[in-house]
């Protein structure tokens, strides 16, 4: 068990994390890629404090799980309210503010 | 050895939970994969014996975060024609990955530099955490608590239901 | 004193147009013949005092205004000089100018612009006497340019005809082509010496320090305006044309003003072009051909003053053979005898006109013998002068031009001028008997002829018959007076008294041919002249020359124009920018598309740059390696 | 007094529209605090004139302190050159404000105020950041001007002048900054003042594209050939008052740039260019000129014309020697008297006739001949004509024009042909022939007379007697001119 | 104790404020004028305290007992809080109208708004990387929640959602980088990371450098650079007036403090290393905010694609301070410091409008708008012409400084597309001024009414006038050269 075996994990959360983010329509699997991206750092910061033997990688991470428990209350409260307005959780369907006339 | 087999085993969960999360039509489907990796997270904070984040994970992350979500998923219920019709999705999933992998490169490669060995201290307590929080994080930890409440204030005002339903322009 | 003689008019012109302009609608019309016609009187006065100062011996009469600009070694006075040769120019130009003053008392009086007129009149002689008396380059030019203006204004005086304004145009600006070489030759002189004054008497003293092919561009450019202003091949197509003013106006321009300027121009630069008499020959080619070339066409005219138009053009270029092959004198005594009879031609034509209810066509005239008797008697003096019928003033001064060609060997320029002369015979004298000895047509009431457009016909039809002895030669029992007192640089001529005889004999002889032919073809019967043959249809039109010249120089204008309106602004410049624009706007407009308002998208373009970033990073830091 | 003179010059017009626009003066009061801004500036103007040194350098020079942490100074002062200007401006704006006496639209009255400050700073100003303040200063007051008030596709028309002006204010901003830093680089403090600047020592590439950067903005202003196109539409669109001042002063600051920033600062460099820029003006001398002569509309025959008289003064300020220069400088004044003459004419006829097209006019010199004979004569200084001052100018361009290299002058002197062609064919077409549809109209009446009167004098005075007005530059102009061609000496 | 807890002070009473807003926004007595009113009560106190302790502080440590040294206490962090609170006061009074025209604005906006600042007051103040991630996301998902505060509007909800999820992505990257930098440094205060990078060299120095690009992700996301803009003009447009217009001139603002609090101090020996990426993305942002601007016919948009191009030249500015100019700096606060007054000026002149009609405002909107409200049209267009940066406007002088910096580094060829871009806005600005002076109004002048939203806005507009034309012969009434002189003490006590 090295930290290498971590840090490759962590790297694959994360980018896990951001393909879901940004290749997903439905807005829950976007929050919950957010939220993965998040706790990707937090296996990071574990394995940081654990390489140097300082406890603040896991105070911080301990605080992130409070900013992610923050970020999932205004997220989960958005979608709902999304959609409880148009009744759907595809984020292709939030296509109001369009400036210009796109010709599609 | 026993510790790295615990470790194969709790990443191929946790990339097959997100793996699944991201592929997965069914929003509850995704939901469960979800589950299965942060369950295999807080396994991972315990193989790296901070037990006291171990712990904290399973109780906020998996018992708030994501039994809340659920929650909202099922309150919402939405039926299957609710759900964005995804006809290109394996095609974005590959592209995207491309499209990441010189970031998930450098991000490892980064992380390779760092020395490659873990130091010998013992394990994180709750009580080393304690200290710590309470000595040179007091700070964040103070504020952690305003995030929070102004994160509580946002959700209660987005998520209530207005009397008033007039449509307005901003 | 002589700063008077040219600020009279100009004062009077100022007066007399503030006056007008203040009271277009009343007529003063006693305040503007005492004024219009008492400052050239005054000025013909002044004049004749300076000359009687020049014959008792003084050299030059000088007077300076004031200095006009000082840039450099740009030192220009408004300052006036009379030397013999301006004299002589002023003496007949103060005179006839001021006998076609009251001529036109007469003849414009019904008009509504009278004061208009004889302000217009007035600036014109003083124009006129600006650049006889200027002693400068630059002050001549001014002259020279605002002759050009009033003749604009003249010839365009009744302007509602938009043919008339047409006719001004052409004579302008054919005049500031001229101008236009002779602003580059005086500029080129002024560089040439620059820093050792520029007045006619430095030039003179340092005109050696030139060398001779500048000099030789220099003498060129100078004749281009000369050809403008006296309306010379090519530049003489405005002439004819100017004819659309009133009849005094014509008098003025062809008799007195104006068109010698040309030849007093040469003639002022004499010193120049002693020293480049290759110049010289082309001048008096130029001459010679317009001499012919006019003749040609003058015989073929119906219009009275049209006639009398190509003969001035015809004269000119008689002048211009004088003054290129260096005989100066006879160049002007020929500008000072033409004076007279030209001018007198012109009242009378316009007696005539006047007399016959603006009918200027002769062919529907006629008979006029009896009825208009002063003006039959004193046209036919000044004929008989421009014919060269001796002892009238045009025969001696004709003959000294063509004694000088023929002393000079140019005898191809010679016979060409013979020639001329009989042209100018048979023309002349066709005028004279269609209008006065023919049958009219038709019996016709005549306008009365107020007396003071009479009087000075019998003033100028004396000098028309005596001017010439003040330039008689030595063959003729002469001594050259007035080459004597002009004191030109002469080429020196040597020829037999009895080759002179021959000449004048020959000319006489010739003059008498076409005066014969004439009576025989228009005495009696009147024949209007068909365009039958392919010939004269071309000579009738005189040889499609303004049409040319429409063809080959105002038309590409127009259409260079309209290129320039139609094509290069909207599409070339201002297509250059709107095409940059509309790159831009093309850029902007797809770069707003991708602003499709789907949130996928913009993460998508965010992790687009984190994986630009991440592949920079990945090289910069040698990671990969 | 004395040395807050330039000041109150300057700000007096601005002070008197702030005051009148904070206590929303009416008309009445508006129309006579202009006029009485526009009076008693030109009476200052005239006092400065009176006590201007004519062999002495700048003066009345007042520098202060304004932007201290960056070196900028409110920094006037007025010379042979400015003082030209000046007195043109002050001169014009009273005129102005006769003919734009039934003028009842505010905006009008207060535009023009702005403007007169703009122009005058731009023009004493010799603190580069402070020039480039009022150059685009003045520019507001036009945009709103021919935007608001204007004709044709002015609100497009409006936008274009802008664009393309500031495009070249902003290649113009670009160097002076650049310089300032040099400045700063060389001496350890910032300074903008011309001074300053114009004892840099900078490489040849640095000022090369230096140069180039003001060029741009003065080419643009002037305009020269090719920078052209929005020159005939805002002229086209412009209210009168405003094309006045934007023919008779605003292209005249082009060419004042180049004299006072172009060699001022890069005296050597300049000369870089010069063979560009005299082939651009002698192309633009006939461009213009044979464009104009089929054109329709009055006001853009008449840009075009002022373009083709500007590609003339240009080019006498390319070609280094003392006849073309003074003769530019001869030509700024004595243009921009003809062309606010001319422009005013058309304005005239247009509130007359209600309109400027050519081919609807015809016949006016039957019905209004004073009208007539002031058009004319307006037309023909512009074109040179001997007796008004244009001619001056234009001979003693051409002299230089000569004295550099012939065949610039025989280009140059085509001059006395061009605009000859299309005006006198313009006048063939509106002051005389018949019309059908000007059936009567009032001749002009004594206010017309009193404001035109002034501009027909002073043509005529400095047409007939140059030698006045010479004294006031010549030495000074030498002097720069030596300077210069020390400068481009010691290039070579 | 005490003097140490009445210098936390100014920062406590706006996180009070917000409690106590919460408190009585439920409240029937309090209207929401009123709370409006108590909201600027408490900003007002934060400000006048904060604006008496300007320019007496650099580099203390507050409570340095207790919070180590996470709390920094200077000039630098004084100014933008300055900035903040007379943003958010600017942003509450002038929406006074709106607010009143909007039903849908409870008591908790206020209490929202008063968090938020605090966020951004933190962020200043932060001297530690994780206190400053939690306090960008205090500010953050107050602004949020904010964005999405019009839930009847579709487009205030999208807005909402487009934010909070590119927001958390980049957001994510922030935390990534400082964990980065805490594995490479051992810890992340500043103060530590400093002598880090000081002691060290460029190459061994991998792991932090990776983590601080990943931070400046977060902060190019805020400042909306290309490739990272693509909210921005949504969010603008979505979010209601008072929001927008706070976030025009606040967050973003905020947004720098820490970024210059980095880049000049504490990456100040290796930030050369970021000068290629941040040209090119200075160049996409120049170019692709101007594209966007110009594109755009609803006002709002159009600020908001101004807004990018702002961004672009501040990022001139800021690789000026990487390649070692010594002007830059203080050419950032003072742009930022000019970009606030004209921003906040514009979009409060747009609300303003708003609270009296209904509808998007367009260009065509605008039409004979001059006619209508000739003092309301005469300051949108000193703020245009602010944002155009035409002289005697403290616009320009914020341009003269950030291009003259940039000239200054060498930056020869970014100065010039700075100017190109300024030209081009030039374009989209004076299109505005052109719609409401050039064109007749249908209806007639309407009286100017004299109310606190109307005396800022024409205070704001003399406020640029001055600032731009403003000399130093006047005593206290400092001009110019006093906010050039604050920003210059501002980067001065960083040092």
């Amino acid at each position: 068990m090295t930290p290498n075996m971590f840090f490759l994990l962590t790297s694959l959360l994360f980018s896990i994390g951001l393909v879901g983010l940004v290749s997903r329509r439905n807005l829950f699997v976007v929050y919950m890629s957010v939220e993965l991206m998040l706790s990707s750092i937090n296996l990071l910061l574990a394995t940081l404090s654990k390489i140097l033997g300082d406890a603040s990688g896991s105070v911080i991470a301990l605080l992130m799980i409070a900013v992610i428990a923050a970020e999932a209350a205004l997220f989960l409260a958005m979608i709902i309210h999304l959609y409880r307005a148009k009744k759907s959780v595809d984020s292709d369907s939030f296509t109001a503010l369009k400036g210009v006339k796109v010709h599609d | 050895m026993l510790e790295i087999s615990i470790f194969f085993i709790l990443a191929a969960f946790m990339l097959g939970g997100s793996i699944a999360m991201i592929t997965n039509k069914q929003t509850l489907f995704s939901a469960f994969g979800f589950l299965v990796a942060m369950i295999g997270l807080a396994g991972m904070f315990a193989l790296l014996e901070s037990r006291f984040l171990a712990l904290a994970q399973i109780m906020v992350s998996v018992g708030a975060v994501v039994v809340l979500s659920m929650l909202t998923i099922l309150t919402i219920n939405a039926k299957e024609e609710n759900l964005p019709k995804e006809p290109h999705k394996y095609k974005w999933i590959f592209f995207t990955s491309v499209l990441v992998l010189p970031f998930t490169f450098l991000l490892y490669k980064t992380l390779t530099l760092l020395p490659q060995s873990f130091s010998t201290m013992e394990t994180i307590t709750s009580k080393v955490v304690g200290k710590a929080l309470f000595s040179e994080w007091v700070l964040p930890f103070e504020i952690i608590s305003i995030l929070l409440l102004s994160a509580m204030v946002g959700a209660i005002v987005i998520a209530r239901k207005e009397i008033v339903k007039k449509e307005e322009h901003s | 004193m002589i700063s008077f003689i040219v600020l009279l008019p100009f004062l009077s012109a100022a007066l007399m147009s503030v006056v007008y302009l203040s009271n277009t609608n009343t007529k003063h019309y006693a305040f503007y013949t005492t004024v219009g016609i008492g400052a050239p009187v005054l000025s013909t006065l002044l004049s004749f005092m300076t000359g009687y100062e020049l014959l008792s011996g003084s050299d030059t009469v000088r007077s300076t205004l004031f200095e006009w600009v000082n840039i450099g070694d740009f030192n220009i006075s408004v300052a006036f000089m009379a030397d013999r040769l301006s004299v002589v120019m002023l003496s007949f130009i103060t005179l006839i100018g001021t006998l076609i003053h009251i001529y036109a008392a007469g003849y414009m009086k019904d008009d509504p612009a009278y004061g208009k007129f004889f302000s217009y009149f007035n600036l014109f002689m003083g124009s006129m006497l600006l650049l006889v008396l200027a002693d400068n380059p630059i002050m001549m030019f001014i002259g020279w340019e605002l002759v050009g203006l009033c003749s604009y204004l003249l010839i365009g005086f009744y302007h509602k005809e938009s043919a008339n304004i047409s006719a001004a145009n052409k004579a302008f600006i054919l005049n500031r082509i001229g101008d236009f070489g002779f602003i580059m030759g005086i500029s080129l002189l002024f560089v040439s010496l620059e820093g050792s004054g520029f007045t006619f008497e430095t030039i003179e003293t340092n005109i050696h320090l030139i060398d001779h092919d500048t000099l030789s561009l220099i003498g060129l450019l100078l004749f281009v305006g000369a050809m403008g202003k006296s309306a010379q091949i090519p530049l003489y197509v405005w002439l004819p044309d100017a004819m659309a003013g009133p009849t005094p106006v014509s008098a003025l321009i062809h008799a007195a003003t104006m068109v010698t300027a040309g030849v007093y121009m040469v003639a002022r630069y004499s010193f120049l072009y002693v020293e480049i008499p290759d110049i010289g020959l082309f001048i008096a080619s130029i001459g010679a051909g317009s001499a012919l070339f006019a003749a040609i066409i003058a015989s073929y005219q119906n219009d009275i003053k049209k006639i009398l138009a190509y003969s001035t053009m015809s004269q000119l270029g008689y002048m211009f053979i004088a003054v290129g092959l260096g005989a100066y004198g006879s160049g002007i005594f020929h500008v000072f005898t033409h004076a007279f009879f030209k001018a007198l031609l012109f009242m009378g034509a316009g007696a005539v006109i006047i007399a016959l209810h603006h009918e200027q066509n002769i062919f529907k005239m006629g008979g006029l013998k009896r009825e208009l008797k002063l003006v039959y008697i004193t046209m036919f003096i000044a004929t008989l002068a421009i014919s060269g019928i001796p002892p009238f003033a045009g025969f001696f001064s004709k003959d000294a031009i063509l004694v000088a060609a023929f002393a000079s060997e140019h005898y191809f320029i010679w016979g060409v001028g013979s020639l001329t002369a009989m042209l100018t015979a048979f023309y002349m004298f066709r005028l004279l008997f269609t209008v006065f000895h023919a049958e009219a047509s038709e019996i016709k009431k005549l306008h009365a002829l107020p007396k003071s457009m009479t009087y000075p016909l019998v003033f100028l039809a004396f000098g028309s018959a005596t001017a010439g002895f003040l330039g008689l030669n030595a063959a003729y029992g002469g001594s050259s007076w007035i080459n004597n007192f002009l004191a030109l640089p002469e080429s020196e001529l040597h020829l037999a008294h009895s080759t002179e005889y021959m000449l004048g004999a020959l000319n006489v002889l010739l003059a008498f041919l076409g005066m014969g032919l004439a009576y025989k073809m228009f005495a009696k019967n009147m024949r209007e002249v068909q365009a039958d043959t392919f010939m004269k249809k071309l000579v009738i039109n005189k040889f499609y020359i303004d049409e040319i010249y429409a063809f080959f120089a105002l038309k590409p204008l127009l259409v260079l124009s309209r290129f320039i309106a139609n094509v290069i602004d909207p599409k070339i410049f201002d297509g250059f920018i709107n095409l940059s624009v509309l790159g831009y706007t093309r850029a902007a407009f797809l770069f707003a598309k991708l602003q499709n308002s789907k949130v996928r998208y913009y993460a998508l373009y965010i992790l687009a740059g984190i994986s630009a970033i991440s592949y920079y990073m990945l090289f910069k830091l040698g990671v990969l390696s | 007094m004395m040395e807050h003179i330039l000041t109150y010059i300057i700000f007096f017009p601005l002070f008197m529209a702030v005051v009148l626009g904070v206590f929303r003066a009416p008309l009445k009061f508006l129309k006579i605090g202009a006029m009485f801004s526009s009076i008693t500036t030109l009476l200052l103007v005239l006092w400065l004139t009176y006590n201007f040194e004519p062999h002495g350098a700048m003066q009345f020079i007042q520098n202060l302190p304004w932007i201290q942490n960056s070196g900028i100074t409110y920094f006037v002062g007025v010379d042979y050159l400015s003082l030209v200007i000046l007195v043109l401006i002050s001169l014009l704006m009273p005129p102005l404000y006769i003919y734009m006496v039934h003028e009842n639209r505010k905006g009008y009255w207060y535009n023009m105020m702005l403007l007169q400050t703009g122009v005058t700073g731009a023009v004493l100003s010799l603190d580069l950041v402070l020039f480039y303040l009022f150059w685009e200063t003045m520019l507001l007051p036009i945009f709103i001007m021919i935007g608001k008030y204007g004709n044709g596709k002015y609100q497009f028309n409006s936008m274009k002048i802008v664009l393309m002006t500031i495009l070249g204010s902003m290649s113009m901003l670009f160097s002076i900054l650049y310089l300032g830093y040099i400045y700063f680089e060389t001496s350890g403090i910032w300074s903008f003042a011309l001074n300053d600047l114009a004892g840099l020592a900078l490489d040849a590439k640095t000022s090369i594209w230096l140069t180039a950067g003001f060029l741009l903005a003065f080419a643009i202003k002037i305009p020269l050939v090719g920078f052209h196109t929005w020159m005939a539409p805002a002229y086209g669109s412009a209210p009168t008052p405003t094309v006045v001042i934007m023919s008779a002063i605003m292209a005249k600051l082009g060419i004042y740039g180049v004299w006072r920033f172009g060699y001022g600062l890069f005296e050597a460099t300049l000369s870089y260019y010069a063979p560009t820029i005299i082939v651009l003006a002698l192309l633009g001398l006939l461009y213009y000129a044979v464009r104009a002569v089929t054109e329709d509309n009055l006001r853009k025959m008449f840009a075009y014309s002022s373009g083709s008289h500007l590609s003339l003064i240009a080019l006498g300020v390319f070609l280094t020697n003392i006849y073309a220069w003074s003769g530019s400088l001869y030509f700024i004044a004595t243009h921009a008297l003809a062309s606010a003459g001319m422009f005013i004419m058309i304005g005239l006829s247009y509130k007359r006739f209600k309109t400027v097209r050519i081919s609807e006019l015809g016949g006016i010199a039957s019905v209004a001949p004073k009208f007539a004979f002031f058009f004319a004569f307006f037309a023909l200084s512009i074109a040179g004509l001997p007796g008004t001052g244009g001619f001056v100018a234009e001979l003693l361009i051409i002299i230089g024009a000569f004295k550099t290299n012939f065949w610039i002058g025989v280009f140059t002197a085509t001059t006395m042909l061009s605009a000859m062609i299309y005006i006198f064919w313009m006048l063939q077409r509106t002051l005389f022939g018949t019309s059908t549809k000007l059936c009567e109209c009032s001749d002009l009446n004594a206010r017309e007379i009193l404001m035109l009167l002034p501009l027909v004098l002073l043509l005529l005075v400095t047409g007939i007697a140059p030698s006045l007005f010479t004294p006031f530059f010549e030495t000074q102009l030498n002097a720069s001119l030596q300077d210069v061609l020390t400068a481009i000496g010691g290039l070579q | 104790m005490i003097d140490q807890l009445l210098l936390a002070f100014p920062m406590a009473i706006v996180v009070i404020g917000a409690f106590v807003l919460m408190l009585l926004s439920h409240s029937k007595k309090f209207t929401l004028e009123r709370l409006n009113l108590v909201g600027v009560l408490f900003l007002t106190i934060s400000f006048v305290m904060q604006y008496q302790t300007l320019g007496a502080h650099s580099k203390d440590f507050l409570f340095e007992d207790v919070f180590g040294r996470s709390f920094i206490l200077d000039d630098f962090a004084t100014l933008f809080d300055l900035m903040f609170t007379a943003g958010a006061i600017l942003t509450l009074l002038i929406n006074n109208d709106y607010f009143k025209s909007r039903r849908y604005f409870s008591g908790e906006y206020f209490a929202l708004l008063l968090f938020s600042v605090f966020g951004m007051m933190m962020l200043s103040h932060a001297h530690e990387l994780v206190t400053a991630f939690i306090a960008l996301e205090i500010a953050s998902i107050s602004v949020y929640a904010l964005v999405g505060y019009h839930k009847q509007n579709k487009v205030s909800s999208e807005a909402m959602m487009k934010y909070m999820v590119l927001g958390s992505m980049t957001g994510a990257f922030f935390m990534l980088g400082t964990a980065l930098i805490y594995g490479a440094v051992g810890s992340t205060s500043l103060t530590e990371i400093s002598a880090y990078v000081a002691q060290g060299e460029l190459h061994n120095m991998t792991l932090l450098i990776v983590g601080a690009t990943f931070i400046m992700v977060t902060i190019l996301f805020k400042i909306g650079a290309v490739p990272f803009h693509s909210w921005v003009v949504d969010v603008y447009h979505g979010a209601p007036y008072p929001v927008t217009m706070f976030m025009a001139s606040t967050f973003k603002i905020a947004i720098f403090a820490i970024a210059l609090r980095l880049y000049i101090v504490n990456f100040a020996p290796i930030n050369n290393f970021w000068t290629e990426i941040l040209q090119v993305i200075t160049i996409l942002t120049l170019l692709g905010g101007s594209w966007l601007a110009i594109s755009q016919n609803i006002i709002k948009r159009m600020l908001a694609g101004s807004s990018i191009v702002h961004s672009g030249y501040l990022l001139i500015a800021i690789s000026s301070i990487g390649l070692g100019s010594e002007l830059a700096a203080p050419a950032v606060m003072f742009y930022l410091l000019a970009y606030f007054l004209s921003a906040a000026g514009s979009f409060g002149i747009l609300s303003f409008i708003a609270s009296q009609t209904k509808g998007q405002m367009s260009y065509e909107d605008f039409k004979g708008f001059a006619e209508r409200r000739p003092y309301m049209a005469l300051f949108m267009s000193i703020f245009m012409l602010s944002l155009a940066g035409f002289p005697s406007t403290i616009g320009f002088l914020g341009k003269f400084y950030i291009f003259t910096s940039a000239i200054e580094s060498g930056q020869i060829l970014l100065a010039g597309l700075g100017i190109l871009t300024a030209f081009i806005s030039v374009y989209y600005y004076f299109k505005l001024i052109a719609m409401m002076y050039f064109y007749p109004s249908q209806t007639s002048q309407e009286k100017f009414p004299v109310n606190v939203s109307t005396l800022l806005i024409a205070m704001m507009a003399m406020l640029i006038i001055w600032g731009g034309i403003g000399t130093s012969l006047i005593p206290f009434v400092p001009g110019a050269d006093g906010f050039i002189d604050s920003a210059k003490q501002a980067i001065s006590s960083l040092q």
